[in-house]
């Protein structure tokens, strides 16, 4: 036994192998990797396990989690407030993350091509980002502020050209379009720096070459600009759309899902289900589907990233 | 502060006797019979007499900051609680208490308060909730409403004060006068006081009488409806005055306004539903809340709201607050502490604002039955968990804020959004104090003025009388164990009626449906038992039939 | 097809002048190649004309068209990009068609036949439906020049299109391009700043320098009468000698000495100084026309430099190779003259070793005199 | 001549979109500075009032001098440069092993990993974690909420570390180890000079996400600690919702995150694209 045990190649000790720097990569890894287990994939998992159970702590209903299956899960694809959610998310996802993307676009191009002024442009361009650095509760609340039915200068404004009475937050598509303006206007500046980020890296060569060519401003734009900057556009949709699985703080102080339920997204929906009423095997089952459809998203962006990436190499 | 330890010397002694409150007896004797007789007492003083039952204390009727402290005992000396400090939550009304009055009740027993937690009104009951999830509760003394009373004390949560209450003297005086509902509905889990009361809710006619005494709206409502101008007595009238008022008055200014937003609204559907009848459930716990006459009142709340504010199906308390204090509707059902807000700065309505019974149905007989929501309504509990020491301590905190030497003034200040819940409170002496400013406090951070809340007693007067009246025809919030989760997916449904989602009969239909299921998830049996109770006390007070 | 006319060109980017005053006459179908160091100007001329820029005076035409404020849109040209330009996103046919697309009245099917044509003209039909971006260099290069050609402009650009390429794809390419634009009769502009590119390519030089035009003419001419002695020394490789030299006359002799160096000018030569400015001239002498000798001049009386006899006018220089350059059937010879200048001969290949001594000589007609040492110095003979 | 009108239309049109939406852009950030300068009786009239009549500083004074708002944004200030701290320590670590011993330590895909645990709506976590730190007696503490906020910004930090490492060419680092310098050496002289900027735009943008931050706090802070977010949905004193204070407060919160983006623009950008694009 011995004998064969030390004719096999030892595995060098700590130390040797310490001084030869091979476990240096590991220590360096190894904290965040220990934290991120502890403070995100355990207790994910923990969710996981709880979704599958019945759980409503300080209810006076339930006390222990209980297994149940896929119960929630049917629950949740049965339950009239969650398709509606994730209608709502939908619509929010898609037309808000599209009118965000678009507006940024075109800002970014205008900004690119009509201001010259450096000082100016770089204004514009910080004016534009700095609501992204705003706490989107804060945003959130001077939104509902401008957003006010009685008094609240959206509606005054409105007001002194005749139209009265506009309730903002008051039903299901102007409620969600009102929190799309808010969050528009805070958001705007992602695609918009990436497209402008974009346009700068592009040749301007080239685009001497479409002029000479003889391609109007839009076969320009349609031709040379946009199919080049495709690839940045959906980065930046996709980001902001992951974004949006996340959406809670605006919707949380400005419409709190109402009127009814009407505004509610997944997220706010899992909160209250939650927080509110204190159904955590059914909450835990919402956040696991809500979780897995933003990893798919990322997936998808991950892997368009690399497409795009071997694309230009 | 000197002169104070000898007036509760006595009180001291008895408390040191007694380490735990009482001797068996005495137990025995206040618990078993006094809390029956409170209960019959308190119907009495509601409908109108001032009788105390067992009146082994003083004067009833009193209620000023300084002759009212000799019937309270303080347990051993005014520095009895010295060191000991309190930690608090409410919600926002009730958030200036502690630095009014706060140092008043230190200087009497050396207790203090911690800084405090106001917690969003809006999600209340979860903050709450959340925080006694997560382990011990980190308050000494926590507001609660009574909505979800039934939700907590099934857990235990809160201790039971009776043996606390009978640590002072004129403790019987003092539930005695506290209005019957609040103390039937509202305070007593399965026979144990849990919570003592700081606010009395109830629902008022709020108008605007600049406009209902202006001759040219006189004289075009009398030719487009043929009929005099008038505060609405029925509902009906009611939607044809604020339509009225909502098509000729400028730009912005709306006959009434909805209280839309969650969990509150359904409130403003009760005004309109329970009396026309409608209660929650019947006996056997089935939903009745999607009656004929259910759907009647959801369709006639759904009018009003056509002449209410845009975005009136999400107005909560501060905005519904806020029209009104910029003079943007002309009448609001509002709870009874509408009009105080006006008084905190120069607005729209200050001055221009009369209060008037519910409106109610006119019956065969000619006759208007009106019931006005008992809805909210502050409580203070003590968590069951603290040391006992603590408890004490709390208790006196809490009984000295509830008790009417603060009490009177706490609910005529505009500052704390607190209303009348003792017969004190409904006397003409409370009404002059509506015209006074309080006398217990300076100004300070969450009340930087101290206002009289009405220019003249008359205004005061009017005032408490509409509120007297809607008390007497009060109706009750649900506040049996799982209440909240009836109330939620009420109020949902509600909202989604006022902002044009469902139809009334939808939107009830689907509650009752929501309902039925809640009721199987929480426990058939139980549910019932519980809603007996709920339903035979409600009898008692004549609110159903 | 038409002629291009530059008339008092100027550009000026706030205080800096790229082109100063530059006025050209491109004749129809002429092959006219802008050289100069970098930072002379060509490149702007070349975007003027293509309306890449608006010149802050002067005019150019189009035939007898204005077309100075014209953007490029308006203008029938096509360029070549030093960069090339492609646009990275399309496929060689994309590339190739976009010219025509943009020109919105030809067919699909008339764009597909004239980019196969114009596609097979250079050698790019099997890599049509590649991505531009997957291309080698060279290939590039044919993509931009069919784009450019496709279309069949009034007037053809191109600003140093083969810079990057290695050494025998520029030849290949340049020669194709001259071929395609005499085939095609094309007005062409080609900017470099390869004076042996120019030469090689040009119907005419122009050579620019200093935002200026210095010398316009036809490539042999520019080589062997460059005006000034800035054009003398950027046109030719090797690059040409100068000595700088002050004039002495002397009883009916010529001398022209540099250091320990005379030299003595023909009466021909002499008679050019007369319009010289000062006593500073500098002469110059290509590599290529100075011939090794063993010994000097016959009539050499002192070693101390060459002796121009009046009457042969040959000029002769004592040297040490020192290092041999190989070209081909050539060297180029770096040799050490009297006052440890370098000289460079051309000569034919393995006739020296290094180390050798000797003397380059040349004959006097070959000699190059300018009025004074400055850039603008101009030619006196 | 047309093509040059055209030309100048379209710009004249770029100029005035622009212009529209800067308005847009700048209008609530005026309303809110506006709103906190106004006495409250004056906020919500109609017509708006559209420039305060006279300065009332008094919100601010409020904002600085009340001890639960000033106290609130002490609390973020902590909880989000402990977490800062401890996120970019170890998020430097790992995005620098991920960087240059890529494949030992899985790499790309590890890296990935990690970052996608970012994208799990936070209420995923806090729900599981809500009854840890019951038990750990974390609730309610600056500590837990230093450690919940790691669950964003030790991904996000990693991730942008190692994008800004890989950024710097190995041979930079190669050729200090010829010339005979350590690996530890040749981190501090030739690899850290270089990440230096990347670093600080990890740093300020791991802060802004910290300090930004609502539904962690909101649901597990309570008495004892409650950065800004938590007081501000609850700025409604008496049931009166005090506008000019929670706006005084929006512009205080606000007025760092916006000094960090005008001091650290090119790089703060960078990082908010995760590396998808540089100014």
């Amino acid at each position: 036994m011995s004998t064969i045990g030390e004719n096999l190649p030892r595995a060098p000790a700590i130390k040797e192998r310490l001084s030869n720097g091979r476990l240096i990569p590991y220590l360096l890894v190894g904290p965040t990797i220990l934290v991120v287990f502890l403070v995100t994939i355990g207790p994910l998992l923990w969710s996981l396990w709880l979704s599958f159970t019945r759980w409503k702590p300080g209810s006076i209903a339930f006390q222990n989690p209980e297994f149940t299956g896929v119960e929630n899960f049917v629950w949740l694809v049965t339950n009239e407030r969650f398709i509606a959610s994730v209608v709502n998310f939908a619509y929010y996802g898609g037309v808000g993350v599209l009118l965000q993307v678009a507006l940024g676009t075109l800002l970014a191009l205008a900004l690119y091509n009509h201001v010259e002024n450096r000082v100016l442009r770089v204004g514009l361009l910080t004016l534009f980002t700095v609501p992204m650095m705003y706490a989107p509760l804060v945003a959130g609340r001077i939104w509902q502020l401008l957003f006010l039915p009685g008094g609240g200068v959206v509606n005054g404004l409105l007001g002194t050209v005749g139209l009265t009475g506009v309730g903002w937050l008051n039903s299901r598509w102007l409620g969600l379009t009102s929190i799309m303006i808010a969050d528009t206007w805070q958001w705007v500046g992602l695609p918009l720096l990436i497209v402008y980020g974009g346009r700068a890296s592009l040749s301007e060569s080239m685009y001497e070459a479409a002029r000479v060519d003889g391609a109007s401003r839009w076969m320009t734009f349609r031709r040379i600009t946009f199919p080049q900057l495709r690839n940045l556009i959906v980065i930046a949709g996709l980001l902001r759309f992951m974004d949006a699985y996340k959406f809670f703080d605006k919707l949380f102080i400005m419409t709190g899902g109402g009127p009814g339920t009407a505004t509610e997204l997944p997220t706010y929906f899992a909160y209250l289900v939650g927080f509110q009423n204190f159904n955590i095997g059914q909450a835990a089952a919402l956040t696991w589907v809500l979780g897995l459809g933003s990893v798919v998203t990322l997936f998808l962006f991950w892997r368009y990233m690399s497409t795009v990436q071997g694309g230009t190499n | 502060m000197p002169s104070s330890s000898t007036e509760y010397g006595q009180g001291e002694r008895e408390g040191e006797e007694l380490p735990h409150g009482m001797s068996r007896r005495q137990y025995v004797k206040y618990f078993g019979a006094g809390g029956l007789a409170a209960g019959l007492s308190s119907v009495a003083g509601c409908l109108g007499g001032n009788e105390s039952v067992t009146g082994d204390g003083g004067d009833g009727s009193g209620g000023s900051g300084d002759d009212g402290q000799k019937n309270i005992a303080n347990p051993r000396d005014d520095t009895a609680f010295e060191g000991t400090t309190l930690r608090w939550t409410t919600d926002n009304s009730a958030g200036p208490l502690y630095s009014m009055f706060g140092p008043k009740i230190s200087e009497e027993s050396g207790v203090s308060f911690n800084e405090g937690k106001v917690l969003p009104p809006d999600n209340y009951y979860s903050s709450l909730n959340s925080q006694f999830i997560g382990g011990e509760v980190p308050y000494d003394i926590v507001l609660l409403v009574p909505l979800y009373l039934g939700d907590f004390q099934s857990r235990d949560l809160f201790e039971p004060l009776d043996k606390y209450l009978n640590n002072y003297q004129g403790m019987q005086e003092y539930l005695d006068s506290i209005i019957g509902p609040y103390k039937e509905f509202y305070m007593n889990y399965n026979g144990d006081t849990v919570a003592l009361p700081i606010d009395g809710d109830i629902h008022n006619l709020f108008y605007r009488p600049s406009y209902f005494e202006d001759q040219q709206h006189k004289q075009q409502y009398q030719s487009e409806y043929g009929q005099e101008l008038r505060v609405p007595k029925t509902w009906p009238e009611f939607n044809q005055v604020a339509k009225y008022f909502t098509e000729n008055t400028e730009n912005g200014v709306y006959g009434t306004q909805v209280f839309g937003a969650r969990p509150w609204n359904f409130g403003w559907f009760m005004d309109r539903a329970a009396s026309r009848g409608v209660i929650y459930f019947d006996e056997n716990m089935e939903p009745q809340i999607n009656s004929e006459d259910g759907v009647r009142a959801l369709e006639h709340m759904v009018e009003s709201a056509k002449y209410a504010p845009p975005n009136t199906a999400q107005l909560g308390i501060e905005e519904t607050i806020n029209q009104w204090q910029q003079g943007n509707v002309v009448m609001s059902p509002w709870w009874i502490d509408l009009s105080e807000f006006t008084a905190r700065g120069d607005f729209a309505a200050t001055g221009d604002q009369g209060s008037a019974a519910i409106p109610g149905w006119e019956q065969d007989d000619g006759s208007i039955r009106r019931n006005a929501m008992i809805l909210y309504n502050r409580l203070f509990a003590i968590p069951a968990s603290l040391p006992e020491e603590k408890k004490r301590a709390a208790f006196y905190a809490i009984m000295r804020l509830s008790h009417p030497d603060i009490s009177m003034f706490a609910t005529a200040d505009p500052y704390t959004g607190l209303d009348p819940f003792l017969e004190e409170h409904y006397t003409d002496e409370a009404a002059r104090q509506y015209t006074k400013p309080n006398p217990l406090r300076e100004t300070g951070e969450g009340f930087p003025k101290n206002p009289p809340i009405f220019g003249s007693f008359e205004q005061a007067r009017q005032h408490l009388d509409a509120g007297q009246t809607n008390m007497e025809n009060g109706f009750p919030q649900p506040n049996w164990p799982g209440a909240s989760q009836y109330v939620e997916d009420f109020a949902i449904h509600v909202q989604r009626a006022v902002a044009g989602q469902e139809t009334p009969k939808q939107a009830l239909d689907n509650v009752a449906e929501k309902w039925r299921t809640t009721v199987d998830e929480l426990g058939r049996e139980s549910q019932t038992q519980a809603y007996q109770q709920f339903i035979e006390k409600a009898r008692e007070f004549g609110y159903v039939e | 097809m038409t002629g291009v006319t530059i008339e008092n060109l100027r550009k000026e980017y706030g205080s800096i002048v790229a082109t100063n005053d530059v006025s050209l006459d491109i004749a129809d179908g002429e092959l006219a190649v802008l050289v100069g160091p970098s930072g002379c100007g060509k490149t702007t001329t070349l975007r003027s004309i293509a309306g890449l820029e608006t010149p802050t005076d002067g005019t150019i035409a189009f035939g007898d068209a204005d077309v100075t404020n014209d953007p490029p849109q308006d203008r029938d040209i096509s360029m070549v990009f030093q960069n090339l330009a492609l646009y990275p996103h399309m496929t060689t046919f994309d590339n190739i068609a976009f010219p025509l697309q943009a020109e919105n009245n030809a067919s699909e099917a008339e764009i597909r036949e004239a980019v196969e044509s114009i596609a097979r003209d250079l050698d790019c039909e099997d890599f049509l439906d590649q991505r531009v971006v997957e291309l080698s260099g060279g290939q590039q290069q044919r993509v931009a020049l069919a784009r450019a050609l496709v279309r069949e402009p009034e007037v053809f650009l191109m600003d140093e299109p083969f810079s990057d390429l290695d050494e025998l794809l520029k030849r290949k390419l340049r020669s194709e391009v001259v071929r395609l634009q005499h085939e095609r009769e094309i007005t062409m502009v080609h900017v470099t700043h390869d004076q042996e590119e120019a030469i090689t390519m040009g119907d005419r030089l122009v050579v620019m320098n200093g935002g200026d035009v210095v010398q316009m003419g036809d490539p042999d001419t520019v080589f062997n009468e460059p005006a000034e002695l800035f054009v003398a020394q950027f046109i030719g490789s090797p690059q040409i000698n100068r000595f700088d030299c002050t004039l002495e006359r002397t009883s009916g002799e010529t001398t022209l000495r540099n250091g320990d160096l005379d030299f003595s000018l023909s009466d021909d030569l002499a008679a050019s100084l007369d319009g010289a400015g000062g006593e500073e001239i500098a002469l110059c002498v290509r590599p290529q026309h100075f011939s090794w000798a063993e010994r000097a001049p016959e009539n050499e009386s002192d070693g101390n430099g060459s002796d121009g006899d009046g009457s042969n006018g040959e000029l002769s220089v004592p040297v040490t190779v020192e290092v041999i350059e190989k070209i081909g059937t050539e060297d180029v010879v770096r040799c050490r003259g009297p006052n440890g200048s370098e000289v460079l001969a051309v000569v034919a290949s393995g006739t020296l070793d290094e180390g050798a001594e000797g003397y380059l000589r040349a004959e006097g007609a070959n000699a190059h005199l300018f009025d004074g040492y400055d850039e603008h110095a101009e030619r006196l003979n | 001549m047309a093509a040059a009108d055209r030309t100048s239309a379209v710009s004249l049109l770029g100029k005035g979109f622009l212009l529209v939406y800067a308005l847009f852009a700048a209008f609530p950030i005026y309303w809110t500075l506006n709103t906190a300068l106004k006495p409250l009786g004056s906020i919500n009239t109609f017509p708006p009032t559209l420039y305060p009549e006279s300065l009332d500083l008094s919100s601010f004074t409020w904002v600085l001098m009340n001890s639960r708002a000033a106290g609130s944004i002490i609390d973020s200030l902590i909880i989000a440069s402990g977490t800062t701290v401890l996120s970019v320590l170890l998020g430097s670590l790992a995005g620098y092993a991920f960087s240059r011993y890529g494949d030992a330590v899985g790499g790309e895909d590890v890296s990935f990993w990690l970052l996608s645990t970012r994208m799990f709506p936070p209420i995923a976590i806090v729900l599981p974690m809500f009854f840890v730190f019951g038990w750990f007696n974390l609730q309610d503490t600056h500590l837990g909420l230093i450690i919940l906020y790691l669950t964003f910004n030790l991904p996000l930090t990693t991730w942008l570390m190692r994008d800004f490492f890989d950024k710097i060419p190995y041979s930079f680092e190669e050729a200090a180890y010829v010339d005979g310098y350590s690996p530890f050496a040749a981190f501090r002289k030739v690899v850290f000079p270089l990440v230096r900027p990347g670093l600080i735009a990890t740093t300020m943008l791991a802060w802004v996400f910290a300090w930004n931050e609502f539904i962690f706090a909101f649901i597990i802070a309570g008495n004892d600690v409650a950065p800004y977010t938590t007081i501000i949905p609850t700025l409604v004193l008496s049931n009166q919702i005090l506008w000019n204070r929670i706006m005084a407060m929006a512009v205080v919160v606000t007025i760092p995150p916006t000094l960090i983006l005008i001091a650290f623009r090119r790089h703060i950008v960078e990082g908010m694209t995760l590396g998808v694009t540089e100014l």
